[in-house]
C-alpha cells in the first residue's frame, strides 16, 4: 500500500471521528434486477486456483468459464464451454477447439494464449512460487501447445480416465493472459477480475461484500439473470434468516433444515437446494491409535444409524450414501450397492472380537466449519456410545489443531467433494496413496487396494472400472479408513416473491438465467 | 428551661427556640434532643458547650434545617418574629443564607475542590468579593481569590467558608466547632474576626465548642449540654465562674489549665523523690536520646525539604518531655523517626545508651519503645477483640505460653482501669476513652522503657482527656517510664510535662522546664502560642477527685 | 514534565509487552499455512507458503523482523489477502468507531441522568427501578438482545433492516444493543459517585450558606461526581470495542471486531497484531487524554502528577 | 441492627435465588433425569411443559433431542463453577500481587503496575480470545484458569490502594512498632480489613465473569460440547430463537436472575461496608 492511500484513509478516519456517525457506503438504489445474497463468509481472494472452499465456489461460477463444463442439470454430461469441440488424439493427448469471439471482462479476446497462461507453471504454482491447490487436480498436465490461435493440445503424463473432466471444473477456470501479465504480484492477481463469465466483478472487500454486475458481452446462452449481485457477509444464521424474511436479502445460503419451518412459513419465503456431490464423514487414524484394529473401525461404521441422522438433522432432505459414491458419478454410479449398513448387534460382536476394552477414542472436530458439524458429531458420538465405544469429542479452533499427528489422534472430521463425477475424483483422491491423509499418516493403502486403484485410474473401459470400483468398496468396508454419515446438502433460502432459484447439486451457485428467474 | 435575656437593648429575641425534640429513626438515642428551648438576642454570641454526643451539633442542624430525613423533629422557633415549625425543612431552607448561615468543623473539606475562591463567593453574591474576604480576616484578598482549596491552609479555608456564610448577610451565624481543627494561633485570629463581625453587623452567632475556654473568650451567653438536654444556661462569666450544675463543675475542673499545683491531676512538676529537680535537662539517665536528627523529603520539583532539621531531644527515665508545635512543625515526623516509622536522613537514635538503627532492627529494641497514636479508633484493628490486640505484642515476640500472655494482657488492661466486661469486645463498641486505654495497655504489655504519645489525647473529650493524663502520670510513676509527649495543645502540655521542647518549621526553637518556659518564654513564637491559648477565668475552686466521683 | 515522561515510559513498556504477547502467543498457536490452505493442501503448497512468509526462520528472528517493520510503520501483510495489515484494519476502524462513538454518547446521555435520578431518590422506588434496569442492561448477553430486537423490529414489524448499513436507521439496533451495557455501567457509576459526593461536607456547607438544592446539584455535585467519568469512559472504551465485536458479528457489520474474530481463527498474525496494537495504543492514548483533560478540570491533579513522578523517582533510585 | 434494617424483600429474594441455585448445583447429579450425551433424534425441539409440551421433558429438548432440564442443571453447575473459581482465583491472584507490590514497592511495584496497566489497556476478552486460541486444548480446567485473567487487575489495583492506605493506618503502624513481621501484618490485619471491599468487588466481578463466559461461548471458544454452560446453551439456541425460543431464553433468564441477585446483594453489602 502506498503512502498516499494510507493518508487518505487516516483522513477518512479523522472525518468520521469528528462526525461521530458517518455514512459508510452509498445508499444503493434498489433496481428490479438486483440480487442481494447473504453469505456467512465471502472469499478472501478470487483466484479459483487458490482455494476450493464454499465461499469461493459460490462466486467463481459467475465470474469464470472452463473449457468444457458439467451440465449438472442433465446428469452431469460434459458440454462445450470455452471450447467448442474436443477430442482425444491418443490416451495421453487432448485437443480443444476454442470458441471464437469470447471476450474477457477486461476486454481481452480469448485465444490459445489464455489457455496456456491458465495452465502455466507460474500460475498454477507448480514452481512453488505461489500457494495454490492445483497439484492434486491438474498435476497430471505435462505440457500445453497451441496448434493454432484457436486450438490447443494438452499432453498428460499418464493415462487418465477423467482427463477431460479435469478441464470442466475447479481449478481449471480460464483466465486472461493479459490480466496475469498485468498483475505486478500474485496478490495483485488474486484481486483481479480475470475471467470471462456471465458476471463481471465490481468490487471485492476482504471480509466484506463482493459485488458483481452483469457482463453484457457474455458469449453464452444462459446470460446473467441479475444486473447486479451483492454478496453480503452475515456470519450469524439468525441474522441471515431475519434479513430474508424482512426482505433485506433475496437469497441466503447455508441454512439448516430447522430454519425451513420459519422460512417456508413466511408467505414470501422458500427453500431451494438439496444434496450435493459431497460426502460428510470422518477419517480414521488407523496407524498407532486405539482404533488400529480394522474390526473396531468396521464396527464404528456399522453403529452409525445414517437414516436417523438424515431424518433428524436434515428432515429427510438428503441421502444416505451407498458407499463412497455420489449420484453425479453417472455411468460410474453403482446403483445397486446397498446403503451403508446399520447393524449395532454386529458392531458389538466385532468390538468383542477385537477385545475393545473401552479405551478412550479422541474425535477432533470443529464447531461450524461444516454445516451442522457439531451436532452431527454429538449425535454420532452417542450412537457409538450405544454400542460401547468410548469416544471423546474435542472441539478445535483450526485445522492445525485437528490434524496434529499426536498419539491421541484417532478420528477427524472430513468432507469429500466429488470434483469430478468419478470415484477417482472423490474416493481415490481422498483415500488413495496420493491423498493428503496418507501423507499425514492417517493410514497406509494396502498393496491390493493400491493395485486396484491403479487399475481404476488407468482403465478407460467403464464396465471394467465399475467392477474394479465395486471390488474396492467391498474391500474398503472390511478395513475402512473413514466413515461417511450422509451426503452433504446445501439449502438456500429464497424470497419467492422476487425470484425462483433452481439449485445445482454442487457448491456452485448458478446465477444465470438457468438458475435464477425473477418474477 | 428558658434563658432569660441578659441584654437589655432589645425587647424581642432574634431567635427563640421552643421545645425542640429530635429522634432518629435508626434509634441512635445518644444524639437525640429532648425538649430544648432558648432565646438569643440580636448581636449576641451564644456558646453551646458539651462533650461529644451531647447533641449540640444536632440542635444547630435542626435550627438550620440540615438534619437528614431520618430525623424526626418536633418543636418550633421564632426567627425575627416569625414562627417556623422546625419539622418543615423546606421552610427553613428558605431562611438559609440571608437569615441563618452555618459553618462546620473541617475546613479542608468544606469547599468544592474544583472551584476557586472567587467562584465560591460569586455563587453567593454578585458583589465584590474583596470586602467580604477582608471581613473574614484576609489581609490581602486579591492574593487568595484565584486559589483552589487545596492550595490553601486549613485556616484560610475556614476563613473562605466564613466569607461564604457571610455573603448574604445572615442575621444568625451558626458555627459548629469551626476552630477545633486549627492551630491555636489561627483559632485566636478567627475568633477575633468573628467577634468583630458580630459587633459590626449586629449579627448573632451560635458557637458550638467542646472547649470551655474558647466559649468563655468569645461568648456572651453559654448553654451547657449533655445527653440531649440543657444542663445550664447563663452569661459566660456566670456559668464559668459559678457553675451550678455538677457536670459543668466537672467540666471546668477537667480543663487542663495553667495552674500547675492546683489539683490532683496537675503535673507533678516537683520531681518524685530521688529524681532530679525540675528544669535541669538530661541530668537523669536518658532513656531515649535523639541526637541531631534530620528527616528529609524530596519535593515535587526535586528540591529537598527537611521536615526535621538537626533536632536533639533527650527523654530521661521517669521524665515526661512535651513536644509542642503547630501543624507541620515536624513534631510527629520526629516522633515517627524515633520508632523507625520514618527513616532519618541524619542523626542518631539511642535507647538506654545503645544506638539503634531501625533499618536493621533487633526484636528486643521493639520491646523497649512504644508509641500511642492520636486516634484510638484508628490505632486498634477494628476486627480484633481488645484482649487479643493487647496480647499481640507478646504473640509477636513469642513471650510465654498462650495462657500467660492472656493473663498479662488482662493485667495490663486492668491497670488502665478498663472494665473487664469490655475485654472481649471489638473496638467499635468502645468509646474513645476506652479505646485509648486499650492502646495504652497494649503499649505497656511488653513493659517498654520509653513511651511516645503522639497527640494521644487530642481527640478525646476534656473529661476523658483528664483521666487519661492521670493514668499516664500514674504509670510514669509506677514504671519510671520515659514519655515523649507530643501535642499542639499547650494547656495539656502544661499539665503533664516536666520539660517542654518547642518546634517550628522543623527546627527546635526553644526548650526548658515547663513552668519556666510558660512563665517566661524567650522566643516570640512561643510567646504568641501562649498568648493565643484560650483561658478560663482563674476563679473556680473545686477538687477534681470529688467531681470525678460525682460524675 | 516528569509526569509525562513517566506516563510515556509506562505506555512504551505496555506496548512492548503487547507486541511480545501478540507475536509469540499467536505464533505458538498454530501453523498459518495449514490453517489458511485448509485440510486438503499438499505439503508442497504448505512449504511454499512458509517460505514465502518467512515462517521458516526462527521465531525470534521473525519477531525482530516484525519489530523493524513496525518502526517503519509496516505492520506486515495479511496472510489471507496479501494486503497491508494496517490498511485492512484502518479500513474497518471507521465502522467500529461509527458504532462505538454513538454508543458512548447514548450511554452517557441516558446512563448519567438515570444515575443522577437514582441518586436523588436514593432508596426509593425510582432508585430501585433504575438500579434494576441498569443491572438488567448489564446482565443480558448483547447477542441475545440483538437477535431478539432483530426478530421484533425486522421480522415482525418490518421497521428496521436487520443487518449491515442501509441508512441511518441501521444504527438503531446495534447501537441500542451495545448501549444497554454502557447505560447500565454509567448509571451505576454515576449513582454511586453522586451519592458519595452528596455526602461530602462541602455539600452541607453549601446548603448552610443558603445555596439552593438545584444550584448545589448543578454546580457542586455534578462536576465533582462526573470528573471521574472521563477516566471511566477511557477505560470503558475497551469494553465497548470488545462488545462491538459481538454486535458487529450479530448485525453483520464489517468492523474491527469481526475482523479480529476472523483473523484470530484464521491465524492471520499480522492483522491480529495490528488490531491488538492499534486497540492498545488507542486505549493508552485515551487514558493519557483522560488524564490530561482531568488536569484541566481538577486543579488537584497537578499534585497527583507530582506524586506519580515521585514514585518514579523512588523506582529509579531503588 | 443495620442488618435487620436493610433486609428488604428484594434482598431476601436474591438470597433465596442464590441459595436455590447453589442447592441445584450441589444436587445436579441426582436431579438430572438423563445423561448429557443422551441424544434422541426423534425428540428434537420438544417444547417445555409451560409451552404445551409433555412431562416427559419438563423443560423441553434441544436441537439434539437432549433433555433441557438435565442440560440446564449441568449448565448452571458449569457456569457457576467457572464464575466462582474465576472470581475467587482472580481475587487471590490480584490481591496477592497488589498487596505485595504495595508493601515491597520499588521495582516490584513498577512491574505489577505495568502488568495492571497492560491488562487494563488490552480489552480482557480480546486477551482471553488470544490466550484460548493459543492453548492446544481448551478444556474445562484450562478455561477456568483463563477466566482468572478476567478482572484480576481490579483486585490488584484495589489491594494495592488498600495496602498503601493501610501502611499509613495507625493500627498497622502500631504493629510495625510492636515488631510484627510484614507477613503477619498483611495476613492478620490488612487482609481481614480489606475483605469487605474485596468481597464487594467480587460481587461486581462475578456477573462480569458469567457474561465473559457467555460471550466466549458465543464466539465458540468457551466451554466445549458435549459439555454445556449457560452461555453455550444461549450460543447454541440463538439460531433457533424463533422456532425453539426456550433453548436460549431459559438459560438467558437464569443468567439474568443470577447476576441481578449477585449485584443487588453486592450493592447491599457495599452499603453495609460504607455504613461502617
Amino acid at each position: 500500500m502506498n503512502q498516499s492511500r494510507l493518508k487518505a484513509k487516516s483522513l477518512v478516519l479523522i472525518v468520521i471521528l469528528s462526525a461521530g456517525v458517518a455514512a459508510l457506503s452509498g445508499n444503493t438504489p434498489v433496481f428490479a434486477r438486483d440480487l442481494t445474497i447473504a453469505v456467512p463468509k465471502n472469499p478472501d481472494n478470487l483466484d479459483p486456483a487458490t482455494e476450493n472452499s464454499n465461499p469461493n465456489l459460490r462466486v467463481v461460477l459467475s465470474l469464470y468459464d472452463t473449457l468444457v463444463r458439467f451440465d449438472y442439470r442433465n446428469d452431469g454430461k460434459i458440454v462445450p464451454g470455452l471450447a467448442t469441440e474436443w477430442k482425444a488424439l491418443d490416451p495421453k493427448t487432448l485437443e480443444f477447439k476454442l470458441r471464437p469471439g469470447v471476450v474477457f471482462h477486461n476486454g481481452d479476446t480469448f485465444d490459445a494464449n489464455d489457455v496456456i497462461a491458465t495452465f502455466s507453471d507460474v500460475r498454477l504454482g507448480r514452481d512453488k512460487s505461489v500457494p495454490t491447490e492445483s497439484e492434486e487436480f491438474l498435476g497430471g498436465i505435462e505440457r500445453i501447445k497451441a496448434v493454432d490461435n484457436m486450438t490447443v493440445r494438452i499432453h498428460i503424463k499418464a493415462v487418465d480416465p477423467i482427463a477431460l473432466d479435469r478441464f470442466a471444473t475447479f481449478p481449471a477456470q480460464i483466465i486472461s493472459e493479459t490480466a496475469l501479465k498485468q498483475a505486478r504480484s500474485y496478490n495483485d492477481f488474486t484481486k483481479l477480475d480475470a475471467g470471462s463469465g456471465p458476471y463481471a466483478l465490481v468490487s471485492h472487500e476482504i471480509g466484506g461484500a463482493t459485488v458483481l454486475k452483469k457482463f453484457d458481452a457474455y458469449w453464452g446462452e444462459a446470460q446473467a439473470a441479475a444486473d447486479k449481485v451483492t454478496f453480503v457477509t452475515v456470519p450469524e444464521l439468525s441474522t441471515r434468516v431475519a434479513g430474508l424474511l424482512s426482505g433485506q436479502f433475496d437469497m441466503i445460503t447455508e441454512i439448516g433444515t430447522d430454519e425451513f419451518l420459519q422460512i417456508e412459513g413466511n408467505p414470501n419465503g422458500a427453500v431451494a437446494g438439496g444434496p450435493i456431490e459431497t460426502l460428510r464423514g470422518v477419517i480414521f487414524d488407523s496407524i498407532d491409535s486405539p482404533i488400529a484394529d480394522p474390526r473396531i473401525r468396521h464396527a464404528m461404521n456399522l453403529a452409525v444409524d445414517r437414516r436417523a441422522l438424515v431424518k433428524g438433522l436434515y428432515d429427510g432432505r438428503t441421502d444416505v450414501p451407498r458407499g463412497w459414491q455420489v449420484k453425479t458419478f453417472g455411468d460410474m454410479y453403482l446403483q445397486d450397492r446397498p446403503m451403508d449398513a446399520y447393524d449395532p448387534q454386529k458392531a458389538r460382536e466385532l468390538l468383542k472380537e477385537a477385545s475393545y476394552d473401552g479405551k478412550e477414542i479422541v474425535w477432533r472436530t470443529q464447531h461450524n466449519y461444516y454445516t451442522k458439524q457439531g451436532e452431527t458429531a454429538q449425535i454420532v458420538q452417542s450412537m457409538w456410545k450405544a454400542v460401547g465405544l468410548n469416544v471423546k469429542l474435542e472441539f478445535k479452533e483450526n485445522w492445525t489443531q485437528v490434524l496434529a499427528d499426536t498419539p491421541d489422534r484417532a478420528i477427524i472430521d472430513a468432507s469429500s467433494g466429488a470434483y469430478y463425477p468419478d470415484p477417482i475424483g472423490q474416493f481415490w483422491r481422498r483415500l488413495g496413496p496420493g491423498g493428503s491423509f496418507t501423507k499425514q499418516k492417517f493410514f497406509t493403502v494396502s498393496a491390493d487396494m493400491a493395485a486396484l486403484g491403479e487399475e481404476l485410474s488407468t482403465s478407460v473401459d467403464t464396465g471394467h472400472r465399475r467392477a474394479v470400483f465395486a471390488q474396492m468398496l467391498d474391500k474398503f468396508d472390511e478395513d475402512p479408513h473413514s466413515a461417511n454419515f450422509y451426503t452433504a446438502a446445501h439449502f438456500i433460502g429464497v424470497r419467492k416473491d422476487r425470484l425462483t432459484y433452481r439449485a445445482l447439486p454442487t457448491e456452485y451457485l448458478d446465477l444465470t438465467t438457468t438458475g435464477v428467474s425473477f418474477r | 428551661m428558658n434563658l432569660q435575656p441578659q441584654s437589655q437593648c432589645r425587647a424581642h429575641p432574634l431567635i427563640s427556640v421552643q421545645g425542640v425534640s429530635v429522634v432518629f429513626a435508626s434509634g441512635q438515642s445518644g444524639s437525640a434532643l429532648r425538649d430544648l428551648s432558648f432565646d438569643l438576642m440580636a448581636g449576641e454570641i451564644l456558646g453551646i458547650v458539651g462533650e461529644s454526643g451531647s447533641g449540640k451539633s444536632v440542635m444547630c442542624r435542626a435550627i438550620a434545617g440540615l438534619l437528614p430525613p431520618s430525623a424526626k423533629i418536633k418543636g418550633q422557633m421564632n426567627f425575627e418574629g416569625r414562627p417556623y415549625p422546625l419539622s418543615d425543612r423546606r421552610l427553613l431552607a428558605g431562611l438559609r443564607g440571608h437569615g441563618i448561615a452555618m459553618i462546620f468543623q473541617d475546613p479542608m473539606s468544606a469547599l468544592d475542590p474544583l472551584m476557586t475562591v472567587r467562584r465560591h463567593l460569586a455563587l453567593r453574591t454578585p458583589g465584590d468579593p474583596g470586602p467580604l474576604l477582608t471581613t473574614a480576616g484576609f489581609g490581602d484578598p486579591g492574593k487568595i481569590l484565584d486559589s483552589y482549596p487545596h492550595q490553601m491552609s486549613g485556616g484560610q479555608c475556614q476563613r473562605v467558608a466564613i466569607a461564604c456564610a457571610l455573603a448574604r448577610e445572615p442575621r444568625l451565624l451558626i458555627a459548629d466547632e469551626p476552630t477545633s481543627a486549627l492551630d491555636v494561633t489561627v483559632q485566636a485570629s478567627i475568633l477575633k474576626h468573628l467577634k468583630a463581625v458580630a459587633a459590626e453587623r449586629g449579627m448573632s452567632i451560635i458557637f458550638v465548642t467542646h472547649d470551655l475556654a474558647v466559649a468563655y473568650q468569645l461568648c456572651n451567653q453559654i448553654i451547657v449540654m449533655r445527653n440531649g438536654v440543657i444542663l445550664e444556661t447563663g452569661s459566660a462569666a456566670a456559668v464559668l465562674a459559678a457553675p451550678r450544675a455538677d457536670y459543668t463543675k466537672h467540666l471546668i475542673a477537667s480543663m487542663p489549665r495553667s495552674r500547675p499545683h492546683a489539683s490532683g491531676i496537675m503535673p507533678q512538676t516537683s520531681p518524685p523523690a530521688g529524681l532530679r529537680p525540675i528544669g535541669v535537662p538530661s541530668a537523669r539517665h536518658p532513656a531515649l536520646r535523639l541526637d541531631n536528627i534530620s528527616v528529609g523529603y524530596k519535593t515535587p520539583d526535586g528540591r529537598r525539604f527537611d521536615a526535621v532539621r538537626n533536632v536533639s531531644v533527650d527523654v530521661g527515665e521517669g521524665e515526661i518531655v512535651g513536644l509542642v508545635g503547630e501543624s507541620a512543625s515536624g513534631k510527629s515526623t520526629l516522633a515517627k523517626a524515633a520508632v523507625g516509622l520514618v527513616t532519618p536522613s541524619a542523626g542518631r537514635i539511642s535507647m538506654n545508651g545503645r544506638v539503634v538503627d531501625w533499618s536493621r532492627p533487633e526484636p528486643s529494641w521493639r520491646r523497649e519503645i512504644q508509641y500511642i497514636f492520636q486516634d484510638p479508633r484508628g490505632a486498634l484493628d477494628p476486627l480484633g477483640r481488645i484482649v487479643h490486640q493487647v496480647r499481640q505484642p507478646l504473640d509477636i515476640h513469642r513471650l510465654g505460653d498462650k495462657g500467660e500472655r492472656e493473663a498479662v494482657a488482662r493485667a495490663r488492661l486492668l491497670e488502665t482501669h478498663l472494665d473487664d466486661k469490655l475485654f472481649g469486645r471489638k473496638p467499635g463498641s468502645l468509646s474513645g476513652g476506652q479505646r485509648q486505654r486499650a492502646t495504652i495497655a497494649r503499649a505497656l504489655t511488653v513493659r517498654p522503657r520509653v513511651l511516645i504519645c503522639d497527640e494521644s489525647v487530642s481527640a478525646l473529650d476534656v473529661s476523658i482527656q483528664a483521666k487519661i493524663l492521670d493514668l499516664l502520670l500514674g504509670l510514669r510513676d509506677k514504671y519510671a517510664l520515659a514519655i515523649l509527649f507530643i501535642s499542639h495543645d499547650l494547656s495539656v502540655i502544661q499539665h503533664i510535662c516536666d520539660r517542654v521542647v518547642v518546634m517550628r518549621h522543623g527546627k527546635l526553637i526553644e526548650e526548658g522546664p515547663t513552668f519556666e518556659l510558660f512563665r517566661n518564654p524567650t522566643e516570640s513564637y512561643t510567646r504568641d502560642l501562649i498568648a493565643a491559648l484560650p483561658r478560663l477565668p482563674d476563679a473556680p475552686p473545686s477538687h477534681l477527685s470529688e467531681q470525678e466521683a460525682a460524675v | 514534565m516528569n509526569w509525562y515522561l513517566f506516563r510515556l515510559g509506562r505506555a512504551c513498556i505496555t506496548i512492548l509487552l503487547l507486541l511480545i504477547l501478540a507475536f509469540f502467543a499467536l505464533a505458538a498457536s498454530g501453523d498459518p499455512a495449514q490453517i489458511l490452505l485448509g485440510p486438503d493442501t499438499s505439503q508442497a503448497a504448505i512449504d511454499a507458503f512458509r517460505e514465502k512468509w518467512g515462517l521458516t526462520l526462527p521465531l525470534w528472528q521473525q519477531f525482530l523482523i516484525y519489530l523493524n517493520g513496525l518502526l517503519h510503520m509496516n505492520f506486515g501483510l495479511s496472510y489471507r489477502t496479501g494486503e497491508s495489515a494496517l490498511a485492512l484494519v484502518l479500513d474497518r476502524i471507521p465502522v467500529t468507531l461509527s458504532l462505538v462513538l454513538p454508543t458512548i454518547l447514548l450511554s452517557i446521555a441516558l446512563g448519567v441522568p438515570l444515575g443522577i435520578l437514582s441518586a436523588m431518590h436514593r432508596g426509593r422506588f425510582i432508585d430501585r427501578l433504575a438500579i434494576t434496569l441498569s443491572v438488567v442492561g448489564l446482565s443480558v448477553p448483547s447477542f441475545l438482545l440483538g437477535v431478539l430486537a432483530m426478530y421484533l423490529f425486522s421480522v415482525k414489524l418490518g421497521w428496521l433492516a436487520p443487518s449491515g448499513y442501509v441508512d441511518w436507521s441501521s444504527y438503531i439496533m446495534p447501537v441500542a444493543t451495545l448501549s444497554t451495557v454502557g447505560i447500565g455501567t454509567y448509571a451505576r457509576f454515576t449513582r454511586s459517585a453522586m451519592v458519595e459526593v452528596m455526602s461530602r461536607p462541602m455539600i452541607e456547607t453549601a446548603r448552610a450558606s443558603g445555596l439552593s438544592e438545584g444550584i448545589i446539584h448543578r454546580v457542586h455535585a455534578l462536576p465533582n461526581a462526573l470528573t471521574p467519568l472521563i477516566t471511566i469512559t477511557a477505560l470503558e472504551f475497551g469494553h465497548f470495542v470488545t462488545y462491538a465485536a459481538v454486535v458487529e458479528n450479530v448485525f453483520g457489520w464489517q468492523g474491527t471486531g469481526s475482523l479480529l474474530i476472523e483473523s484470530v481463527s484464521a491465524r492471520d498474525f499480522a492483522v491480529v497484531q495490528a488490531i491488538m496494537i492499534i486497540t492498545g495504543v488507542t486505549m493508552i492514548l485515551a487514558n493519557l487524554l483522560a488524564d490530561l483533560s482531568y488536569g484541566f478540570i481538577d486543579p488537584r491533579i497537578a499534585d497527583l502528577r507530582h506524586r506519580s513522578a515521585r514514585r518514579l523517582r523512588t523506582v529509579c533510585e531503588s | 441492627m443495620i442488618l435487620r434494617q436493610n433486609l428488604s424483600p428484594a434482598i431476601v429474594g436474591c438470597f433465596c435465588v442464590l441459595s436455590f441455585l447453589t442447592v441445584l448445583v450441589m444436587a445436579a447429579p441426582w436431579l438430572s433425569p438423563s445423561d448429557l450425551s443422551e441424544v434422541n433424534l426423534l425428540d428434537r425441539f420438544r417444547p417445555p411443559v409451560f409451552m404445551g409440551g409433555t412431562w416427559q421433558y419438563p423443560l423441553g429438548t434441544d436441537a439434539l433431542g437432549r433433555d433441557m432440564l438435565s442440560l440446564i442443571l449441568r449448565a448452571i453447575q458449569v457456569s457457576l463453577t467457572i464464575a466462582v473459581i474465576g472470581t475467587i482465583g482472580g481475587a487471590i491472584v490480584g490481591t496477592t500481587l497488589g498487596l505485595v507490590a504495595a508493601w515491597i514497592g520499588g521495582i516490584l511495584d513498577a512491574i505489577v503496575g505495568t502488568l495492571v496497566d497492560f491488562q487494563a489497556t488490552i480489552p480482557t476478552l480480546i486477551l482471553i480470545l488470544a490466550l484460548i486460541t493459543v492453548l492446544p486444548s481448551a478444556d474445562f480446567t484450562v478455561f477456568v484458569a483463563i477466566m482468572i485473567f478476567h478482572g484480576w487487575d481490579r483486585y490488584a489495583r484495589l489491594a494495592r490502594a488498600i495496602a498503601l492506605s493501610a501502611k499509613s493506618q495507625p493500627y498497622v503502624q502500631a504493629q510495625q512498632i510492636m515488631g510484627a513481621s510484614t507477613f503477619r501484618i498483611i495476613t492478620r490485619s490488612v487482609l481481614p480489613n480489606a475483605m469487605a471491599v474485596l468481597l464487594v468487588n467480587m460481587s461486581i466481578n462475578f456477573p462480569q465473569t458469567i457474561l465473559a463466559e457467555t460471550t466466549l461461548s458465543f464466539l465458540g471458544v468457551g466451554i466445549q460440547p458435549p459439555d454445556v454452560s449457560l452461555g453455550l446453551l444461549i450460543g447454541i439456541g440463538r439460531d433457533q430463537l424463533f422456532n425453539a425460543p426456550w433453548v436460549a431464553l431459559m438459560p438467558g433468564f437464569l443468567i439474568l436472575i443470577t447476576t441481578i441477585s449477585i449485584s443487588v446483594l453486592g450493592d447491599w453489602a457495599r452499603d453495609l461496608v460504607e455504613a461502617d
